[in-house]
């Protein structure tokens, strides 16, 4: 049910032309900016494949409104309040994890469908009926890093990573994983706000593991690779980590060819007619795709499917949606029931040196099945 | 210095304030550019009662830092133990089979406790120095809670996710944009209920004691009286009504993450307290609201169609908000050191004829 | 024990860059008693035009980076002039005005930063030898540390130097305390703080390229992060004192070290630190007693 | 108890750093009795109303205030106990009006001050208490004046109002008359000789010779720290030491 | 009489209040001219007007030339030296460290505070802030005449100084008010006796009387615009 206006202004419930309207609620402005953009640029690159190019659905007059909210959870709370109480059914986007789940929070106190964008935190899966996600979760990244692996059972495998909720939930995930698979676990989780990553370098060249998890964002990451690859880290063991977005590329310094990443999506990294339709919409507006172009194109094409089968009611746009299953620009994905886990395919990559600029390079597509989560609340 | 708000006049108008706030929902009035709708959308509710929690909170600081004189770069974490506080608790007591009232009651009283003797502690301890030490001790206290916070300490805090808040315990009327009405209505409260009690701390003697201890804290002691404990009663004080502001920003956001305990966010506060102008009680109350509209909807400025079409030298700083608004902070504190109030004040007594009372810079030089 | 001696080195170099950082804020507060929340942007925007200047004249190259660093200082004082001329001289012995003022410097100009450089750090190349690491008594250090420990050293001994050599840190000192006074003596005071404010921001300026040098990167909110270390280096030193802060800095990154290491609490047994030198000692370390 | 009296320095000792500031300083003062305290510049006076009134603790000695021993109380507890002085260079709350600057020390008197549950009223006795005390050192007229706007002389005289307002048992006045207008010498000395022969206890140091000797029972002479001699004004201003120390060569 | 220092028509504002209020006087180019007044009636004001601490209107001639557009260190280097009434001591300061921070132009002359101060030069390294009352007195005094200096604004130097010191300073004033003139506020009438031949004085910010010293001292005048009593002025 939507919220009861005194004195309703605009959508008359009901007769024979449904009026939805969507409120993409992402950072336009503020840290996150960039994720943001690609999300966007994505988002509308989908709707276009999605709807033939109209923009349109049949029978159903759309609505998108993009808000910004600075990457900030507050603010974020704020402007969706205002898009449910104005009757929007639907609410998408979301790059960080702590603005996904409080609106995660407020779609399910206002029963409106939830499209959460690039956040890539585990909890979002299965948090609630009302959410859905569009892009990959960390459990999907270690699963792909567990693919670099001859064999699990009995390796000794360190996760190196910021001792912070993202640190944190990498651990858990490769415990649940790799652990569960045989693989001895041990964390080195580092302060937050430490700045000096040598004596942990050291630490893991002591420790001469088989495979080191890397787990690691914001501004130290330069810092640490430096660490690891002076203190001989990576010319020692197998290093696996996630290829970030195309500012990243070149953070990873002089050993980046030591390095093998799991990646959710690089420009290239496919070649289906998603991929095209998004390469073409993207260079007619002068974009070029990112890491998370692909999240906005899925979660675009959910859109469009829970709309055209549920015509704006909240319950049968998410009946539309469960088990749902779709081609995009990664390939197969697959909405599981249970617990809304987008199942998809994802990537092994390496960086190899293009005339002195790092550049990605496919080595091989995880199948979907295999990095899929277990379900949460299992 | 309180010349109008304390004249029979100025009670008059605090009441009307207060009565026209609490008839916002009922109306339908539209101011374009400040609130996202018409004044009884859910959008524009929410988006004044979150002005109003944070006036609420910068009205409990300006306890600290306007009445006391002292600079405290700690506040957010009083608020954080509120908001957090309550968060944690209606988790944690959740499964304990009591009734949902019960536990909301209880959540709330426990962390009010929390809130009164966190802040006795942090303060016994930061009032033990004064001046730039004591903003550092404070400054370190609020940064170790907020490393406690972030780093989902007992896998309570949530890292840097946060919390959100566990809505089967709450009061059904409190919960969803259909009762924004409500939450919008308690946070109304929750300001009236901060500015009376700031109101009267002000007003009481240990209030005037206190002022007095900031001008001259020698000459205090030599009276008798010890600055000490009336300073930590003001700190205490305050730190149980951002407390209060803390959970009232829980329910209305139903989620609080780590950004409410930064050093950064006392800093907001400082800012807010200086652009409503230092010393006035409404100062804090105005400089929350006209803040919080600002920093809403500056965004929406930068986004702007219009603002995408300057050349980059204008372009680049107008669309960044926070660039925006430090520049009119630096222009307030600069040109303007009564902030907003200060500026009609001075204005209404011109009007009235009387003399601006303000000292001119080469004066503060020689008395300071 | 390589690992005591690694975390020992690295604490040292760790120490510098917490003194090139704090050695500006500390000239400038000891002296002027201006805590100076824009020091941060200082260190940012010096970060990013020694950046800008050294990728052009030669990336990755000798040249490049010492072009940078002059830069650095370059623009570090001509910010920190003008800071003082347009925004802290018209505030006087209005110590919290100017606090606040430079509060809202250090908002705005970060914001700025961003809407000009973005807001993802931007890697930065520089000479070989500096990503190399020297070997000594089996640990590997980053030869990077040397030069920050060099620079540290420098900047100390030269602001030493120059309030042993010149009256500027006699005026100061006096018109802190009672500017009219310093006036009414015939002294144009106001000369005084513009030029110690600008050394202090060329040391900032400086601290900024290093900075960069040491994370690899440079970012907008580079500066900022390392101010409140910057803070509690200065207060546990004592206000206004340059050798205290010299000796904190050291202290504190060491300390950060250990706990981080072992116990991953660097930055709480920074705070802790800091509270017990605060209640124990509140004038700091080498802070003067007051009467 | 009435013979007790009312302050007694027992060979009271201060080092600062290297420096003797004071060395075995001893003498009393019977209650309701009033002493001069003379002396060069830099003698020790307001050193020694100092460590009285506890704003610094001395390295050596006791200190008794009405029979108890204060030495190590702070500065609160001693004025609670009775204790009451100004300070040499005018020291008021700057930002506050005269009437609220006495008005706090009337507060502090009458109990009640720190309460968060009392609020101060225009008509309540403190107020009544202050008017009467500016009225008293002919301050009526700046009432409602910020005290820190205030030129020297009313400083001077606004800090005396405080003081009256606390009604202390011992009073001590450092050098209450300089910077107050020849003029206006008589009034104040009157307040202080009523303060005195309203029974209290009276410590003054005063440069103003003509007017202490008018005023004091006995006279206390510090030199470099020491007490150099403690007796009737007419006594010690026949000492030849003290010629020779404090007054100059008298022709 | 020449005048060293002509002021026509001084108005000051303070907060908005009008504590000068055309005032006019000159201040003789020998001997010691001395302002005199009730507390409160703007002595200090007026000086501090004539330094430029104060906002100021009004013609003010210094030695020829105009110097009311000056700012205060300009005024200062012209060759007026300033006694501030509160002594202004920079406490945080060694004594040392005060007396030189005070040294301006040619050849100031360090002697004079030995000769009239001897302790000072003991306390050299002692922070000023620690100094007793009369002891920053001293270096306040010590500061102005160290210098060579055209013109000596002097408030109230005898304040909180014990007898002894009195007359050491006031015979101090007396030398120095042979080479340069002086403009004096003092309270003790008979530092004025022994040192002024001319006195100013003011009641609610105006000047009130202009004339000989010895003959305001010892009229009703005294009485009249100081308060006192002519017998308690002779005591
Ligand atoms: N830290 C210190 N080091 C050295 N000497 C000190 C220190 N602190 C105070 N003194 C000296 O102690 C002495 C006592 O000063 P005090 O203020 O008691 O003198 P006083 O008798 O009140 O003089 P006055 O009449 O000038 O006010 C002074 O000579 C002062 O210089
Ligand atoms: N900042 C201010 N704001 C308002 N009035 C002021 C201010 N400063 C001084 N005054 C007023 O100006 C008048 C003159 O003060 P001034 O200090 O010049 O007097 P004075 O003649 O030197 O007195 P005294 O002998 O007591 O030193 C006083 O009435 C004082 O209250
Ligand atoms: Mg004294
Ligand atoms: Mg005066």
């Amino acid at each position: 049910p939507t919220t009861a206006t005194p004195d309703a202004t605009e959508g008359a419930d009901g007769t024979e032309s449904v009026a939805v309207s969507v409120g993409m609620i992402t950072s336009i402005t503020g840290p996150l900016a960039a994720y943001g953009a690609s999300y966007q640029q994505g988002f509308e690159a989908g709707l276009d494949y999605a709807t033939d190019g109209t923009g349109e659905i049949d029978g159903v007059e759309l609505k998108i409104d993009w808000l910004d909210d600075q990457g900030n959870p507050d603010t974020a709370v704020n402007l969706a309040k205002d898009v449910i109480g104005q009757g929007y059914q639907v609410i998408g986007g979301s790059a960080a994890s702590g603005v996904a789940l409080a609106v995660a929070e407020q779609a399910a106190q206002n029963n409106v469908l939830f499209l959460s964008g690039p956040a890539a935190a585990d909890a979002i899966t299965g948090i609630n009926d009302q959410t859905f996600r569009s892009g990959r979760q960390t459990l999907q990244d270690v699963a792909t890093a567990a693919t670099f692996l001859d064999s699990v059972e009995g390796s000794n495998i360190v996760v190196f990573g910021q001792d912070n909720a993202f640190g944190q939930g990498n651990v858990a995930s490769v415990e649940a994983v790799l652990g569960a698979e045989g693989a001895e676990v041990t964390p080195i989780l580092v302060p937050e706000d430490a700045t000096e990553f040598t004596p942990f370098a050291q630490q893991i060249s002591g420790a001469s593991p088989d495979m080191v998890f890397v787990a690691w964002a914001g501004a130290t990451t330069g810092a640490m690779w430096e660490a690891l690859a002076q203190q001989q880290v990576l010319e020692s063991t197998t290093v696996v980590t996630g290829l970030a977005d195309r500012a990243s590329y070149q953070a990873y310094g002089p050993g980046s060819a030591d390095i093998q990443f799991l990646n959710h999506y690089f420009p290239g990294a496919t070649d289906n007619e998603a991929a095209q339709a998004m390469d073409a919409y993207l260079e007619e507006h002068g974009h070029e795709a990112d890491l998370f172009t692909v999240d906005g194109f899925a979660g675009a094409q959910m859109l469009v499917h829970a709309i055209t089968e549920g015509k704006g009611d909240v319950d049968a746009m998410i009946g539309a949606l469960e088990g749902w299953t779709f081609e995009s620009v990664k390939g197969e994905m697959t909405i599981r029931p249970e617990d809304h886990a987008l199942i998809q395919p994802m990537f092994q990559v390496s960086l190899v040196d293009d005339g002195g600029t790092w550049v990605p390079e496919l080595i091989e597509v995880a199948d979907a099945e295999a990095v899929a989560p277990p379900v949460a609340g299992e | 210095m309180r010349t109008f708000f304390s004249s029979v006049w100025g009670k008059l108008a605090v009441g009307a304030a207060i009565v026209v706030a609490a008839l916002l929902p009922l109306l339908n009035i539209t101011i374009p550019g400040v609130l996202p709708g018409p004044t009884y959308t859910p959008g524009a509710l929410s988006v004044m009662a979150y002005a109003m929690l944070i006036a609420a909170l910068a009205l409990s600081y300006h306890l600290i830092f306007g009445v006391a004189g002292m600079l405290s770069f700690g506040h957010a974490m009083f608020f954080a133990a509120g908001a957090y506080g309550l968060g944690i608790l209606l988790k944690l007591l959740a499964p304990s089979g009591m009734p949902s009232e019960a536990v909301f009651l209880l959540a709330i009283v426990i962390t009010l406790v929390i809130a009164l003797v966190l802040g006795n502690l942090v303060g016994a301890l930061a009032l033990r120095v004064t001046g730039i030490s004591f903003a550092m001790v404070t400054l370190a206290f609020a940064q170790a809670a907020n490393v406690m916070i972030r780093r989902n300490t007992g896998g309570l805090t949530g890292g840097e996710e946060g919390v959100t808040l566990t809505v089967s315990m709450v009061p059904d009327a409190l919960v969803g944009v259909v009762n924004t009405r409500n939450l919008y209505w308690m946070a109304l409260a929750i300001l009236v209920l901060v500015y009376l009690a700031s109101l009267w701390v002000e007003r009481s003697r240990l209030g005037h004691v206190v002022v007095a201890a900031r001008e001259n804290e020698l000459r205090v002691t030599v009276l008798g009286l010890r600055p000490y404990h009336v300073r930590l009663f003001v700190f205490g004080a305050a730190a149980v009504l951002a407390a209060v502001a803390g959970m009232g920003f829980m329910l209305l956001q139903s989620s609080a993450t780590p950004r409410i305990s930064t050093a950064d966010f006392t800093l907001t506060l400082l800012v807010i307290v200086v652009l409503g102008g230092v010393g006035y009680r409404w100062g804090a109350i105005v400089g929350g609201i006209v803040y919080t509209i600002l920093d809403q909807r500056l965004a929406a400025l930068a986004s702007s169609s219009w603002i995408a079409d300057l050349p980059a030298v204008l372009r680049i700083p107008l669309s960044e908000p926070l660039f925006i608004l430090g520049m009119l902070f630096v222009l307030v504190v600069m040109f303007a050191p009564g902030g907003i109030v200060g500026i009609t004040h001075r204005l209404t007594r011109r009007a009235g004829g009387k003399r601006d009372a303000k000292a001119p810079e080469v004066l503060q030089d020689v008395e300071a | 024990m390589s690992t005591i001696l690694l975390l020992l080195i690295t604490g040292v170099g760790l120490g510098a860059l917490y003194f090139l950082v704090a050695s500006g804020l500390s000239l400038i507060y000891g002296l002027m008693g201006v805590l100076n929340f824009a020091h941060g942007s200082f260190l940012t925007l010096a970060g990013f035009l020694g950046w800008e200047v050294s990728r052009r004249i030669g990336d990755g190259s000798w040249p490049g980076l010492i072009a940078g660093m002059l830069v650095g200082l370059v623009v570090g004082a001509l910010v920190a002039a003008i800071t003082e001329l347009v925004f802290i001289r018209r505030l006087y012995n209005r110590h919290i005005e100017q606090v606040l003022v430079t509060v809202g410097l250090g908002l705005a100009t970060v914001a700025l930063f961003e809407g000009i450089w973005g807001s993802d750090p931007i890697q930065i190349r520089l000479p070989e030898w500096l990503g190399q690491t020297t070997e000594v008594l089996g640990t590997h250090v980053p030869n990077d540390r040397w030069l920050l420990i060099g620079a540290a050293v420098l900047v100390l001994v030269l602001i030493v130097l120059f309030l042993q050599k010149t009256s500027y840190g006699l005026v100061i000192r006096a018109g802190v305390e009672n500017r009219t006074m310093v006036t009414a003596l015939g002294i144009d005071v106001r000369r005084a703080f513009t030029i110690v404010f600008a050394i202090g921001g060329a040391a900032a300026g400086l601290g900024g390229v290093l900075a960069s040098v040491y994370f690899g990167t440079v970012s907008p909110h580079q500066g900022t992060s390392l101010l409140i270390y910057a803070f509690i280096v200065t207060v546990i030193g004592g206000l206004g004192s340059l050798s205290g802060a010299a000796i904190a800095s050291v202290l504190v990154a060491v300390i950060q070290q250990f706990a981080n290491y072992y116990w991953g609490i660097g930055d709480l047994a920074i705070v802790l630190a800091l509270a017990v030198v605060v209640l124990v000692r509140p004038t700091g370390l080498m802070g003067k007693v007051k009467h | 108890m009435a013979d007790r009296p009312a302050l007694v320095l027992d060979s009271v000792d201060l080092q600062i750093g290297g420096a003797r500031i004071l060395h075995d300083v001893s003498f009393e003062v019977a209650t309701g009795e009033m002493v001069g305290v003379i002396g060069p510049n830099g003698a020790g006076k307001t050193t020694l109303f100092n460590i009285i009134s506890g704003v610094m603790i001395p390295t050596g000695g006791r200190v008794l205030l009405q029979g108890d021993d204060v030495t190590s109380r702070k500065v609160y507890q001693r004025a609670r106990v009775g204790l009451g002085r100004t300070f040499q260079t005018s020291s008021v709350f700057a930002g506050l009006t005269a009437t609220e600057n006495v008005r706090q020390a009337a507060q502090a008197k009458l109990g009640g001050a720190v309460s968060p549950w009392l609020f101060p009223r225009a008509a309540d006795e403190a107020h009544e208490v202050a008017a009467r005390c500016l009225a008293e050192v002919d301050l009526a007229h700046h009432a409602q004046t910020e005290a820190g706007v205030l030129s020297h002389g009313d400083k001077r005289k606004l800090e005396i109002a405080m003081l009256l307002a606390t009604e202390p048992r011992v009073v001590l006045l450092d050098e209450p008359m300089a910077g107050v207008g020849s003029g206006d010498v008589a009034g104040l000395v009157e307040v202080i000789r009523r303060l005195h022969e309203s029974g209290r206890t009276v410590l003054m140091v005063e440069h103003h010779m003509e007017v202490l000797l008018g005023l004091v029972d006995r006279v206390a002479v510090m030199h470099h720290g020491e007490l150099l001699a403690i007796d009737t004004p007419k006594a010690v201003m026949a000492d030849p030491d003290v010629q020779k120390a404090y007054l100059g060569e008298t022709v | 009489m020449t005048a060293i220092l002509t002021v026509r028509g001084l108005h000051a504002r303070i907060a908005g209040q009008q504590v000068v209020e055309d005032v006019s006087f000159d201040v003789a180019a020998t001997g010691v001219t001395a302002l005199l007044g009730r507390n409160g009636v703007g002595k200090s004001s007026t000086i501090k007007a004539l330094l430029g601490l104060y906002e100021r209107t009004g013609e003010i001639t210094f030695d020829g030339e105009r110097i009311d557009r000056l700012m205060t260190h300009r005024v200062v280097q012209r060759g007026i030296a300033y006694v501030p009434e509160d002594r202004e001591v920079f406490g945080q300061l060694t004594v040392e460290e005060n007396l030189r921070l005070a040294e301006r132009g040619g050849a100031p002359n360090r002697a004079i505070v030995g000769d009239l101060f001897p302790e000072l030069i003991q306390r050299a390294k002692q922070q000023a802030g620690t100094l007793s009352g009369g002891q920053q007195q001293m270096v306040s005094l010590s500061r102005a005449l160290m210098n060579d200096n055209k013109l000596l604004l002097v408030d109230e130097p005898t304040k909180g100084l014990a007898p002894l010191i009195v007359g050491t300073v006031t015979k101090a004033l007396e030398a120095a008010a042979e080479r340069t003139p002086m403009l004096l506020v003092e309270q003790n009438l008979q530092v004025v006796r022994a040192l002024a031949h001319t006195v100013i004085v003011l009641s609610g910010g105006r000047v009130v009387h202009t004339g000989p010293a010895a003959e305001f001292l010892d009229s009703d005048l005294v009485h009249r615009h100081l308060g006192v009593s002519t017998d308690q002025e002779a005591a």
